[in-house]
Parts: structure tokens; sequence; C-alpha cells
């Protein structure tokens, strides 16, 4: 069942005139270098991925996409340089699926006056969508979701009395902690210990000493990739075993070879469905086809994002400009992207939720090797 | 607090095996070659996604990625390190800095994702507080440390390449092939490097990242016991690693960053050359 | 005690247990010219260092004018005018010969806000006036000259310091005869406009009985005798130490 | 160069600045804006490094000590000018200490050393509330009107044409050879009655001072700040700008962070924008390896009176 | 004088033809040639800048030149490692290393290189200072000990062809003469399969020891000679104007 929800209906050939042929520019200031280069590079390919599949169908009112991915190594400066050089140079008619909170950010105050959108804006810190601002449409649910679940499931699935948390020290990490931590007061409970650890390190090994000697019985581990996987080996090595929860993001068959047998049972949560569940086949598909890496959480955000700039961009007819797409995407309503749960997007006025896609998670667990949706 | 000695004894010897590919090369030019770690880096991954390609054997990736070092790090050293050497070591040193942003894209062109590594075929012993792994690691890096002392304070190429730190164009003038030196310290930089990238890949797991703090880190324990000889560098390095692991243990993971830096700033205001170092005095 | 004459007290200097300087006293008047002799490694450079501060473990008194100096820093000795130069040279490799002057240059003139703008020209044409006869361009870097033509500017930049005290290391090693007697001349006329005193240390016998009314001698640190250098140089002692039979 | 030439240069290029700012498109006004910037920076980078051979990797700390103060006194709605002066006065207050502090320490180790401020400055800038702890600062922007980022850039062109003059003046006068001469030979120095250690201080807080006012501009051209701002690639990027623009030279030190900010801009003109970071990799190998002096050497090249045949201005010794 | 006369030997050492030396557009030596003998001393003099360190540069290759230069009838590329071949070279300001000790600064004089001597006994006979000297860090010596060093190192490879720039400075006239006197010694004693290059300012000493002789001004030779048939007053009134 195959249904990218985009593609198989837009492809309307066109019959307007010649000029209309012309591409439709879209971009995004991703980290291609650096040490978040991986991720950008995911995001990236998610997008290419769509506007691949949308092209080949015929693009948009027969107009094709033309995606321009650009280079930030992670610098804000940069960011602004992208975006505005997207914006006055290339003539997009969108920004689709940037990284980086502190970028989006700066590219806000730029864009804001413009009316222009940035679609997916990827980042899951509350601090982009609350106080809403006009241009940045953020993907996925945010932060004061995702803490507040895993805490609610560790207390209430899990009935742990004694938690502890860790995580890193930046503008990802000490957000999720204080949501929790409100969450966790909220329950009448307090942290058991407290360990943060900077978003380079190498690994965790001062961390599981001090949170071995609490003796926690759950441990909510907000950390991605190698050190969340540092941490869970040393763990098992160590013989130490609570019950795990980490954020969204560890969902990648790759993480999950980095943790082996260690990962058994790990708790996260997720905007996403599980990639290796049979319902994502069709994004797997899709980046064999373009021969992309293979989908991982980074790459479904990028994949998020382009859905629903096509999603709005079949609502404006012809008038691709950025302020006609900023109003459609503010019309978007329980957008089944095929890939998580519906987005909804609203009037700035409407608050909060007027700028942030998704706002659900679901618990997912770590069986024989693959993510599961939580059993209830 | 045994634990944590150990701990830090063990990855002090991995910034041990890092400050020594450092100061290998430092040692002749002058030049701390930045591109070191992501060159191992890269390397690594070349090995990973030949090994599961080929399926190749553990030894010949081993063999396979301590050539690409070896070859990168002379590469470096002959296009860059020494054309540039003639104008200073700090137009040199940014001249690394350049494939320093180079390497990690090309590792991002090859996968984006991290990997285990496996660890060398070697045999489990039961050592009780101590990983078999762990006790590799320690080991290896004495060792190399051993070597490179005597190699560098005994020998007497070591004596020439002391020359060649002393002043650079006084050797030249006086015939030394300084080249031919700076090229064997890039070989012997390269092959540390490899080694390190096998050692500490299975412990830290294969990441874009595997040596951005580890070199940062090392930089700093080497500079603290001294850059100059690898008595300093080794002692400095694990000094650091048991220091960041108490302090760490004891007083939470934000002090683990603060009080090794701290340590670092009194040790040179105090001794400006690092602890294991001795002042070279000078006279006019 | 006539003004401006410079003090060595019974300087010792000790090093890592080695006693490179035993009691040595001399003195040094204004308008003096005296040579210091004696064999490699006897210690005439460190009683330069001594007396200029770079060295500053040493025990004893050096005065000048009656003013201590044992307390001050080697920088500030140029505020006194005792001017020195270097056996190895002390010049600035990357710079031109022109930026050498300026830099040696600044102490001497005084700068006020009126010379601002004509400070650097007035030292250009003294330091023009300078190398009148070398052949040494102002635009020249250090690094391009061959090594006696570096020994001649670094004493010029000495010169252009309005020195009081002048003390020289070995100024004229590498330099021809032609260039030696040069310098003698120069020494000499540059004295007579600003009658500053003169310590030399030379290896070149004639250049030092030639320039010099005095000689101190010294021996692995030990002061072996002092004179006029007519006297000294006869000295079957000196001649035994630094001259040798051969050259006599 | 006499100082009207300097006055003439530096006259020129705030008013082809003021024109540019209002006259591009606004993309090219913002790079206009970052290289304004980032050459302050850049030029505080050249006191330490290019002049008196002091390496740091420090220097993100004074940046972003300029970005926070201003971003907070901005915040109170303290005057902006005051602000930028603040700013400068407490980073070059910790440059004093620190500057003292490492006097005897050189090379590679006082590179490590000066590590140390950044490294400490960002676990306080995350750990404290008034300046956004992790999640950094928004800053506010300096007018309020139609086309306000013109007229941002418009007046940091112009702080930044008065402060690279001044910092010629400096750099040609005593000050500057005593910079150069400290480098040169240590002992040289002081025979020539140069205290070496007030001219490496007085380097340590121009550099502070400089990169600190360029920190506070920052924030005004991209409008929010992070502890990022204290990373160690941060001081990188200035040595960057420092060595390939030109050591020891002023105008060498514009043309180094022009070359950081327009080369990733070219790549995105001729389409390779996924490339840029690769392509300023391989220009930045490149343009050492031709002009190992720095972009500055392609102009002295064209400048520099050569000698040509065998000594022959030269008197001959008769 | 130690200077002794030997027969006639065609059995040249070095072959220097139209050497010229660059430093950038800078031609510091001027398309000059002449022969060392084996068994010989060859001095040149000439004034401050004249081209001396230069030319010796140039035969060692660390300047830029062109012209050939043939050593034991091979000939020389830009490339060929001088000290290999066997020539070793006491450069002008001494270049010795001051972080080393004088024991590493002098195993300095043999890195490399197979041959095994016993030089160090003799070089130690002929600077006894050095003796006492051994463990300390070169840069701590009086200049005239470095230079004693510099002299030391570049012998102890027992080299084929020595190069001394200016090998008397800083030295006391004492031991300026003995030096010179010994190095003539070990020339006369080598078997004559030893030359020496010997650039010099002051002509009286370097008529003490040189077999040839030629005088340099502005990059170029303008007199050579016997040294036997010309006297210090005679040359120094020819090529410095000096008055007699
Ligand atoms: N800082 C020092 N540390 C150790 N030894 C020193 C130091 N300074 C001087 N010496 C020793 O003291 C002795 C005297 O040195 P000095 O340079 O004063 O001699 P000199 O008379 O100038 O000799 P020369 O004529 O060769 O220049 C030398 O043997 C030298 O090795
Ligand atoms: N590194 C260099 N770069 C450029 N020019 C140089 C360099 N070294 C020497 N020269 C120039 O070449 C000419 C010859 O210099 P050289 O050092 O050969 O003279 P020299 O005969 O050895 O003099 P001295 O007796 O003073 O040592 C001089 O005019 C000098 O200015
Ligand atoms: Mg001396
Ligand atoms: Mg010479």
């Amino acid at each position: 069942d195959r249904n990218t929800g985009s593609s198989s209906t837009s492809a309307t050939p066109s019959k307007g005139s010649g000029s209309d042929k012309k591409p439709i520019v879209i971009g995004a200031s991703l980290p291609l270098s650096g040490t978040l280069g991986y991720m950008g590079k995911d995001v990236a390919d998610g997008i290419q991925a769509v506007v691949n599949d949308a092209n080949d169908e015929g693009g948009i009112n027969g107009r094709p996409i033309k995606f321009i991915p650009m280079d930030d190594a992670y610098d804000p400066a940069k960011h602004l340089a992208n975006t505005r050089y997207l914006v006055d140079n290339e003539k997009a008619v969108a920004i689709v699926g940037s990284l980086g909170t502190e970028g989006l950010k700066s590219a806000a105050k730029y864009l804001n006056p413009k009316n222009f959108p940035v679609i997916g804006a990827l980042s899951i810190s509350d601090a982009i969508s609350n106080p809403p601002q006009k241009s940045l449409f953020a993907l996925p649910a945010p932060q004061s979701v995702e803490g507040p679940t895993l805490v609610e499931y560790a207390v209430k699935k899990l009935k742990s009395k004694r938690i502890a948390f860790v995580y890193q020290n930046d503008s990802w990490g000490e957000p999720a902690f204080k949501f929790s931590q409100e969450k966790m007061k909220s329950l009448g409970l307090e942290f058991v210990a407290v360990e943060t650890f900077e978003p380079k390190a190498s690994e965790m090994s001062t961390q599981l000493h001090r949170i071995k000697e609490a003796k926690p019985d759950a441990v909510i581990l907000y950390a991605l990739g190698s050190q969340a996987a540092s941490f869970v080996n040393s763990a098992a090595d160590e013989n130490f075993k609570p019950a795990l929860l980490g954020p969204s993001g560890l969902n990648s068959p790759e993480w999950i070879k980095l943790v082996g047998k260690n990962g058994e049972g790990i708790i996260s949560c997720s905007s996403y469905y599980p990639i290796t569940a049979d319902n994502m086949k069709w994004v797997r598909d899709l980046h064999e086809k373009y021969k992309l890496s293979n989908p991982s959480s980074n790459s479904l955000m990028g994949t998020s994002a382009a859905l629903v700039f096509i999603e709005a961009a079949k609502k404006v007819g012809n008038d691709f400009t950025p302020e006609a797409l900023l109003k459609a995407t503010e019309k978007i309503k329980s957008f089944d992207q095929k890939i998580g749960d519906p987005i909804s997007f609203g009037k700035l006025d409407e608050g909060e939720k007027a700028r942030r896609g998704q706002t659900t998670e679901s618990i997912i667990i770590l069986k024989d090797g693959l993510f599961e949706p939580e059993e209830n | 607090m045994l634990q944590l000695i150990i701990d830090g004894l063990i990855y002090g010897s991995i910034y041990a095996l890092i400050g020594f590919a450092i100061s290998t090369l430092f040692m002749t030019t002058g030049v701390v070659n930045f591109a070191i770690g992501e060159t191992i880096t890269f390397s690594m991954y070349v090995g990973i996604i030949t090994m599961e390609w080929f399926h190749t054997s553990y030894l010949l990736t081993a063999i396979e990625i301590i050539l690409l070092t070896v070859l990168f790090t002379v590469l470096i050293t002959r296009i860059l390190v020494l054309p540039l050497l003639k104008h200073g070591s700090i137009i040199s040193t940014i001249g690394t800095a350049s494939m320093y942003i180079i390497f990690p894209i090309l590792t991002v062109g090859l996968s984006t994702q991290d990997h285990p590594f496996p660890k060398a075929p070697i045999p489990q012993m039961n050592l009780g507080i101590i990983s078999s792994w762990d006790a590799v690691i320690f080991v290896i890096t004495a060792f190399v440390a051993i070597l490179l002392h005597v190699f560098v304070m005994k020998s007497s190429w070591g004596v020439g390449i002391r020359a060649i730190k002393s002043n650079q164009s006084h050797a030249l003038s006086i015939g030394i092939s300084v080249g031919k030196i700076v090229m064997i310290t890039a070989i012997l930089s390269g092959f540390i490097g490899g080694i390190t990238g096998l050692i500490a890949a299975p412990k830290l797991l294969l990441t874009h990242n595997l040596m951005g703090t580890p070199f940062m880190v090392a930089l700093i324990g080497a500079v603290l016991g001294g850059l100059n000889n690898p008595k300093g560098i080794y002692f400095g390095c694990l000094l650091l690693g048991v220091v960041q692991s108490i302090t760490g243990g004891l007083f939470g993971s934000i002090s683990r960053e603060i009080i090794p830096i701290l340590i670092v700033i009194i040790v040179l205001v105090i001794k400006p050359e690092g602890l294991f170092s001795s002042i070279r005095e000078k006279r006019v | 005690m006539k003004a401006n004459q410079l003090q060595v007290n019974q300087i010792q200097l000790n090093i890592g247990g080695v006693s490179i300087l035993k009691d040595i006293s001399f003195s040094l008047s204004e308008g003096e010219r005296i040579g210091l002799v004696g064999p490699n490694g006897a210690g005439k450079t460190s009683v330069i260092n001594c007396i200029t501060q770079f060295e500053k473990r040493y025990k004893g008194e050096i005065t000048f004018a009656n003013k201590l100096l044992n307390k001050e820093n080697p920088q500030d000795l140029p505020k006194y005018k005792i001017i020195r130069t270097f056996q190895n040279l002390g010049l600035f490799n990357e710079l031109t010969v022109l930026d050498n002057f300026y830099i040696a240059a600044h102490q001497s003139f005084e700068t006020n806000l009126k010379n601002l703008f004509t400070l650097e020209k007035n030292i250009k044409k003294e330091a023009q006036k300078l190398l009148e006869n070398e052949s040494i361009d102002l635009d020249d870097m250090i690094s391009d000259l061959s090594y006696g033509q570096q020994k001649i500017v670094e004493f010029l930049c000495a010169l252009i310091q309005r020195p009081s005290v002048l003390i020289l290391d070995e100024p004229a090693a590498g330099l021809n005869d032609f260039e030696k007697s040069r310098m003698i001349e120069m020494i000499l006329m540059k004295q007579r406009e600003l009658n500053f005193s003169l310590l030399v240390v030379e290896h070149d016998v004639n250049f030092v009985s030639t320039l010099c009314q005095n000689v101190v001698v010294l021996q692995s640190g030990e002061l072996l005798c002092t004179g006029c250098p007519e006297e000294v140089f006869q000295r079957k002692e000196v001649i035994q130490a630094w001259i040798g039979e051969s050259n006599g | 160069m006499s100082i009207k030439t300097q006055i003439i240069t530096w006259g020129s290029l705030l008013v082809l600045g003021i024109l540019a700012s209002f006259f591009l498109p606004p993309y090219f006004c913002y790079l206009l804006g970052l290289m304004a910037v980032y050459s302050l920076a850049s030029i505080g980078m050249n006191f330490l490094t290019g002049y008196t051979e002091q390496i740091s990797l420090g220097n993100a700390a004074f940046f972003g000590v300029g970005a926070y103060v201003f971003g907070i006194l901005q915040s109170l709605e303290v005057n902006s000018v005051l602000s930028i002066i603040a700013g400068a006065a407490l980073s070059g207050i910790i440059a004093f200490i620190v500057g003292f502090l490492t006097i005897r320490v050189k090379d590679i180790y006082l590179a490590v050393g000066t590590l140390a401020l950044p490294l400490l400055l960002l676990q306080v800038t995350k750990g404290m509330e008034i300046t956004g702890g992790t999640g950094g600062l928004s800053v506010l922007p300096l007018v309020e009107q139609e086309n306000a980022s013109s007229v941002e850039v418009a007046i940091i062109i112009v702080i930044a044409s008065i402060i690279g003059f001044v910092s010629t003046l400096i750099a040609n006068s005593f000050i500057g050879r005593a910079f150069h001469a400290t480098r040169l030979s240590e002992h040289g120095a002081v025979a020539r009655g140069i205290n070496v250690v007030k001219y490496k201080v007085l380097a340590f807080v121009l550099s502070a001072i400089l990169t600190s006012i360029s920190g506070s501009l920052y924030g005004v051209v991209v409008g929010y700040i992070t502890p990022e701002l204290f990373q160690v690639m941060v001081s990188v990027n200035f040595l960057i700008m420092a060595i390939v623009g030109g050591r020891g030279s002023i105008a060498g030190s514009l043309l180094g962070a022009a070359f950081l900010v327009l080369v990733p801009a070219l790549f995105n003109v001729f389409g390779l924008a996924q490339w840029q970071q690769l392509g300023l990799g391989i220009g930045m190998g490149v343009t050492l390896l031709l002009f190992p002096s720095g972009l500055i050497g392609l102009i002295s090249i064209v400048m520099k009176r050569r000698r040509v045949a065998v000594n022959e201005s030269k008197p001959v010794a008769s | 004088m130690v200077k002794t006369q030997t027969i006639e030997k065609v059995d040249q050492l070095l072959e220097v033809s139209n050497l010229s030396v660059f430093y950038g557009k800078l031609q510091a030596v001027n398309s000059v040639s002449f022969q060392i003998p084996k068994g010989k001393v060859f001095a040149i003099v000439g004034a401050n800048g004249a081209g001396k360190t230069s030319l010796l540069r140039g035969i060692y290759g660390t300047a830029q030149y062109t012209g050939s230069l043939t050593f034991n009838k091979a000939a020389f590329t830009a490339k060929t490692n001088r000290f290999k071949s066997g020539i070793a070279h006491v450069p002008q300001g001494r270049a010795i290393f001051g972080d080393l000790t004088v024991k590493e600064n002098l195993s300095i004089g043999v890195l490399g290189i197979k041959k095994k001597t016993n030089e160090l006994e003799y070089l130690l006979n002929l600077f006894p200072i050095l003796e006492t000297r051994m463990n300390k860090q070169a840069g701590m010596l009086s200049g005239g000990e470095q230079q004693m060093l510099a002299i030391a190192r570049a012998m102890m490879s027992r080299p084929s062809l020595l190069l001394l720039d200016e090998p008397g400075m800083g030295l006391s006239p004492k031991l300026r003469m003995e030096v010179y006197e010994s190095i003539r010694r070990l020339l006369d004693q080598a078997d004559h399969d030893m030359g020496i290059l010997l650039c010099d300012q002051e002509i009286g000493y370097a008529l003490r020891i040189a077999d040839q002789m030629s005088v340099m001004q502005k990059g170029q030779f303008i007199w050579s000679g016997e040294a036997g048939s010309v006297s210090v007053d005679e040359l120094s009134t020819k090529y410095m104007g000096l008055k007699a």
C-alpha cells in the first residue's frame, strides 16, 4: 500500500504557459559539514527523496521542484546568510526543512516581516514555536511533550520510584530536562540523580559512575547516537540494569546496531512510526530508488517537512508566492503525512499550537532489534 | 574510587596515544597537525566500510587503516606542512586546519552513520576489575610510550629530530636532511594515529566525532606534561584523564569540564613548558 | 668620583654551581675607552650581561653616576643611555634596516606632539647619514644582508640611541681591516660629539690597541690585569692566555 | 603610507561601504555586514598572532563577552554605544589579567592555555539565567524602520572603518614596530628599551577589545547569540582570517575576513551551495600555498620594489 | 708559517664552473669558476657583502644556484646531499643547536653517516675546553666556545671537503692561530684526500694556511693566484684600497 499522500494526487500535468515550467525553488540551510554534518545530510536526503518522487510524478502543476541544500556547518551566521541567499538570490518560494534552533531564530527575525515561510523548521525546541513566530512552521513534536511523556511512562507504567536523568548540556538537552522536572514535581517526585554531558563528549564514564551510585530503577537518558550507545553499553558491561528511557531519534537501524543486545527493552518515544514497521516501507523504497542513504529518524524530519510543503503547494493553485504558501500552510489541518501522527497548523493568534505541526509522541520499545509501538 | 582512577588511566591512555601522534610531527616541525584526528576518523570509516562490503578480516582492515592514516599524514606533510614551513610554523599549522575542514565532509560522504567497531580478536582474559580490552589499551600505550621515548631521547635519529626542532634553518645549513627526517616523523605520526583509531573506536564507537573531543583533550594533556618529550605527553595525558575522572566522579560532570582546564592554566603559569619538561634557558 | 662613571664593584656570578665571574671590579669614567679582553669563555660577555642586567644572578654592585643599577630591568638601561650590542646580534630580521633604526631611536628622540610628524623624517635623515659610506640600503631587509653588514647595522643602531655608555660585544668580528678602521674612526668621531664612554670586547689586538686607552684582561672569570694596551699586551701572561706566541 | 593616504583609503572604504549597504541586494548587504564584523576580530587576532606571535585559541571568549554584554545591556535598554564599550572594557580587563599571567607561556602552550578562557565562559553562560542559558539570547535590533538591516550594516561599516583606521595608525606607529620587535628578537627589543612584557600584554588587550567589539556587532547583524560563540572553532576561524589574509597586516586582516565570508558565497552563486565548506577548506589550502604571506602578498607582489641586478645600487667600498 | 709546499697534483677534489647564486632576483655570485685540488686549502677573501657566504651556500646547495659542481668526479645536482657525499660546512654564525648539549651537537656531525672514526679524541685535544662542557646546553656556551663547537662538529665526520666560513670569528687570537695551524696539519697528514675551502676576512690569517687564494668583489673573483706569490700588504692594497 504505497501512498505518499502527495505524489499520487498532485500529478496533474500542467496546462499553463511555458514560463510555468520554470522550477519551483525551495532550499534549506543545514549542517552538511562539521560535527553535525551527518544529521544535515540525512535531512537533505529525506527532503530530496520526496522532491524527486514528486518531480517524477510530474511536479506541482507541471512545474518541477528544485531543492537547494546549503551548508552552514551549524553556524547561525551562516544559517542566516544561506537563508538570505535563498530568499534573495534564488528567489525560493519557501525554506523547507532548515535545521538548527539558533540559526532558525536568527532567520525568523529576517523572514517574519517578509511573510516568508520556513515550512518544516526542524527543531524540537519549544523556543521556536512558543511564542509562535510568523514564518516558522516547526516540526516535529516539541520537548514539552517528549520529556513529560517519558516521565509519565516511567512513573505510571513502570512504577519507578527512583528516576535519574542524564542530559546533553545544550539547548537541546536542557529544556527537555526542565520540562521533565516540572512533570516530576507535578507528580510529587524528584530525580534521584541528574547528570549532564557536553555535546561533543566522546565517552560517558563519569555520568554512568555517578548515576549508578544513586541506585535508580529508571534512567532517562536524554542522549543520542554514540553517547547514548556508549552509556547503554557501559551500563551493560557493569551489569547495571535500570529501565532505560531515551528521546526520539534513537529509532534508527544503525543506532540499534550500536547497542546490539544491550539495547533490549529500551524505551523511546517518537513523532514518527518505527522505520522497520511495514507501513514505512514506501520511505525505504524511495530512498533506495534515488540511491539515497537509508532513512533514519533524522531523514524522516526532512521527509515530513517536504511532505508538508507539497501539501501546502497543492493548496495555492498557481500562486506560488511565499505569502500564499504561508497562508496555505496555516490552513493545514490534520494532514496525514503517513510517517507519523497527523500534522496541523493554524493562524498566528491561535496560540502555542499555531506553529507546531505535531504535538504528540508515542512510546516505542526496542524488542528483538526493532523498535515497536508500546502494547496497550 | 579505584574504578574512577582506572577509568581515568584508560581514557588517559587513549589521549596519550593521540598526543604521541600529534607530537611526533610537532617535534620536527613545530606544527600541530589539526587534521590528524579527522584523517584517523576517515580511515576508520573506510576500514569499516570495506569490512562490511568485502568482509575483509580484522587484520587486513587494521593494516588498511594504518596504511591510510600514514598515507594521509604523509600527503598532508608533503603538500601542506613542508612547503609552508619556510614561512613559519603558524602558517603551516593553519594549513593543516584546511584539512580539518575537508576530511569530515569526506567522511560524511562515506557514511552518515555511527558504527560499532570490532575489537582485535584477542583471547578473553579475566582480569577482574579491568576488562581485557582496557588492558590492551593500557599496555599498548605504555609500550608505544617507551619505544617513542627511546627513539626520541636515546637514538641518534632522536638527536636529529631534536636538532631540527631546536633550529630548522641551522639544520639545513649544515646539511641534515630535514625533509627526510620530517617525513619519518610524519610516517610515525600516521602509524600511531592508525593504532589510536583501532584502539579507541571499539571503546568509543566509531562516530564522526570519534577524535574531536579526544584530540582537544589530548592536546591539553600533552601541553600539561610538555609536548617535547614522550614522557611528558604520557604522564600529562594520564594525569589529565585521572583528574577528569575523579573530579567528575566526585563533583559532577560540569566540574569535569572546568577543573582540569583550570589545573592546566595554573601549571602553565608556574611552569610554562609543562610539568615534565625542563625549561630551556636562553642566554644572550 | 666623576659624573657618569660606571662602576663595577666586586661582582661574582655563579650559575648551576659553576663560578663564572669572581670578584670583578673596574670602573669606566666619562669619555674613557676600555677594552675588555681575554680568552674564550673568560666571562667577558657575562660581565656585559651583568652590567646591562640581562644577567640578574650576580652578587656585587654595579653603579652608574652613583646610582645602583642592580634593581633595574634590562629594558630600563637605555633610559640611562647605557646601550649595548650583542655578540650574536640583536637585530629584527624580518624588518628593514630603516625600521631597525626607528625602533632603536625611539628612546633617544624625544617624542612630543610637536614633532610627531617630523620625528620619523629626522630619524631617517640621521640613519641615512650613518649609512653614507656603507653598501647597505635603508630598505634592505636585515635577513638579506651579509653577516658583516648586519654587524655594522647593529653597531649603527647602538649609535643612533645616543649612548652615554656604549658597550660593544665583539663589534668587529666578521669585518675586514678596512671596515674595522672605519668603525674606529666612526666611534672616535661620535665620541667627540656625544662624549660617551666605551666598553668594548674584541679579539682583534690591533683594534683594541688603536681604540682603547685602557684594557681589562679576564681569564677564567678572574681579573688578570689592567693597564694601557701597549703595556698589557706585552705581558707574558696575557700573551700566553690570549694573544698567543706566534701572534706576538 | 603617510597619514594622508591612510585617511583617503579608509575614507573611501567608508563611503563605498555605506553606499553599498544601501544599494546591494539584501543577501550581499548582509555579507558586507558580516565582513565588517569579522574584519575587526581578524585585526584583533592579527595584533596578537601576526604582530607579537602570541597564538590564541581563546579569542572566542572576547567575541562571546562582547556579544553577551551587548545583548544583555541592549535588552536592559542601555545606550548601544555604551553597551559596546562596556563589553570591550570587560574583555580588555580579562585580557589584561590573562595576558599578564601567561606572559612566559609561548606557542602552542599559549594556544592551549588561552583555550581555558572560552571553555570556562561556555559553562558560565550555559549556567546563567541572564544569558538565556543554553538557549541563547535574542539581540534587539539597533533601529526599527523599513530598511533596518541596511541601516544597521551602514552603522557597522562606520564603526568598523573608524576602528580599522585607528588600528592602522597604531600598527604604523611605534607601537606596531615594538610589537614586531618583541616577536623578532626579544633580547634585541629589550636592549632598545622596549618593555617586552608591556607590549605583549598590550597586544593581548588590544586584541581583546577589537574582538569584543566585533562580537557586539555580530549580535547586531545576526540578531541571535548562543553559547556556541565560545566554541574553539570560532577562535580557529579568527586565526584563519588573520593568517590567510596576511600575518602582520591590517589590510590583510580585512582580506582574510572577506575570504571567509565570500568564498562560501561564491560557491552558492555557482550553484554549489552544498560544497561551500569543502570549497572553503580547499580554497584555504590553495591560497596559503600560492601566497604563504597571505592574500596581502597578492597586493605587495605588485607594489613592492625589488632589487634586481648584482648589488647594483650599492656604493663599493674603496 | 706552517704551510708546506706539496708536489703539483692534478687530482681535483671539487670543480666549480660558472657558479651563480641567487636570492630571488638578486644575484649574489656571478659566474665563478675554480677548482680545489686534493690536499690543498683554497681561500677566498673579500669585503663584507662580496658574496663569500653565498658562494659557500651555493656549493652546499642551501641557496639557489646555477652552474655545475663536480665533486670527486661526480656531478652534483641541487638535490644531492652534500653532507653524505663527504662535505662538511661550518656556516657563518655557527648554527649550533642551542637546546641540545655539546655532546649531542657533536653527534649531529655524524648523523646518518656510517663512517666510524675516532675524531672525537683528536678534536677534544684541539679544543680542550669542549671536553669540560660536554653535557652543557650548547646555547649556554660563550661565543668562542660555540665557534669551537661548530668547527668540531663539522670535523667529526672527517669530511673530504671542509667548507669554512670565517671559522676564526669570535676566537681569541691565540686559539685562532692554533686552530688554523691544526687544520693545516690535519690536511698534510690526511694523505691528500682532503681539501678545504676557506672564507676569511683577515688576509693575514688566511695566507698562513692557504695554497691558493682568490679575492672576491661584488660576486666575482677579481684576483686569483698562488698564496705564496703575494704578501698581505700587496693584497690589502689591491683589493681593499687600504693604504699600505
Ligand atoms: N647562563 C649561563 N649558564 C651556564 N653557563 C654560562 C652561562 N653564561 C655563561 N656561562 C659560561 O660562562 C663562561 C663565560 O662565558 P662568556 O660568554 O662570558 O665568555 P666570553 O668571555 O664572552 O667568551 P667569548 O670570547 O668566547 O665570547 C662560559 O664558559 C659559559 O659557558
Ligand atoms: N638571504 C639573503 N637574501 C637576500 N640577499 C642576501 C641574502 N644573504 C646575502 N644577501 C646579499 O648577497 C650579497 C652577498 O652576501 P654574502 O653573505 O654572500 O656576503 P659575504 O661576502 O659573506 O659577506 P660577509 O663578509 O659580511 O659575511 C650581499 O649584498 C647581501 O646583501
Ligand atoms: Mg663573549
Ligand atoms: Mg659571509
